[in-house]
């Protein structure tokens, strides 16, 4: 379950990918809650100019370290049967998933707050940047405040 | 001494990595080059030395052999 | 947004469908972030007996006014942008999903919590009834303690 | 007086719904009812009236045109 995994994924997270991640866990029968968060691309308008896609790049080796950590420190914190985050690289258009983190136990009283937790590390800890390309094809880099 | 950067970094210095000497080798040296010759402000900038961020204000020595990362901020989820 | 619509399905709640909920979100470029729970039936072994399914039934008229105003009132307590509740009704198997609860809000930071209010407003005060059903074809009661 | 019955409580009594004849039309009474011919105890049992649960040790009387629901205890989810 702990096992290193590729995070990161060309392009959004498509709903099938997350329905086929959700029928992969009916197998694990003693999973009695799931929680998924999912961000979605905003169609945010700043200073008149309009959100059109975010592209995304990361540093892959420090990504990588990061998100092991995450998910090693996860682990130990929470009684979960599974988790698993994706993140997307490239573009990603208004309106489409870029990250999906999914956590699964037997019961569900820690399964919002650790999915919290993991939401709130990777955007604090993991370098990933994202540069919104507005409708004008103009830019500005994003910030996680 | 080479430097890898990120993001907006990257979009700045117009290179996603380069060949730095530097007189003494340590950070606070690095900030300064970064400064002078592409006018990246200290709090624009995170510093990676071998994979994990360091502190920019404490002294710290930096080997030929590190893996000296510069990145914007993070912006990921 | 809040107008009344079908909680309960027959059966379990696929994979598909979860996928098409999600899908349907991608047009409304104002959400930033969905939580998602989702109920799955557990494999419990309960005095040397095996779950194999639930046969889920419910008192439909008080179920649809209590949803109704657990509906509401997660709308009054919480900056969402969307919500979706489904339950099953009628027998779900071992491994299936019974219960999926779909929160979206702009931003992300209320969502984990409205979607633990909604999952336990749901769990404590809406009448549906669980028919624990064994391998060996007996039954128990289940009961959310 | 029409009673009807969810999950557990309408295993037991082995029916959805019924007709009772009270003397007292009232809470109690029924719980005494239910308890003397199913054996229902009062802690296995919810009483709805008009879709809301009403207290089980409170005096509140009933009328005919009441919707009047004994349940077992929730499980969804």
């Amino acid at each position: 379950m702990k096992k290193k995994k590729s995070v990161f994924k060309e392009g959004q997270i498509t709903s099938d990918f997350i329905a086929n991640a959700i029928a992969k866990h009916q197998v694990k029968t003693q999973i009695g809650a799931h929680n998924i968060f999912l961000g979605q691309v905003r169609k945010d308008v700043i200073e008149d100019k309009t959100v059109k896609a975010i592209d995304f790049s990361c540093y892959q080796e420090m990504a990588d370290q990061k998100l092991h950590d995450i998910r090693e420190e996860t682990f130990e914190k929470f009684d979960l049967t599974c988790m698993h985050i994706y993140h997307s690289l490239g573009e990603v258009q208004v309106g489409e998933v870029c990250f999906f983190v999914f956590v699964s136990a037997p019961h569900r009283p820690q399964v919002y707050e650790a999915t919290e937790y993991i939401v709130n590390r990777v955007k604090e800890e993991v370098p990933i940047f994202g540069k919104e390309i507005f409708e004008d094809a103009s830019y500005q880099w994003k910030t996680n405040v | 001494m080479k430097v890898i950067y990120f993001g907006k970094i990257a979009d700045v210095t117009n290179k996603t990595f380069e060949e730095i000497q530097l007189e003494k080798k340590d950070v606070k040296s690095l900030i300064i080059y970064l400064n002078e010759k592409y006018a990246i402000d200290l709090n624009e900038m995170q510093i990676a030395v071998n994979q994990n961020l360091v502190s920019k204000s404490e002294q710290i020595t930096l080997k030929d052999s590190d893996e000296i990362a510069i990145l914007s901020a993070f912006a990921g989820g």
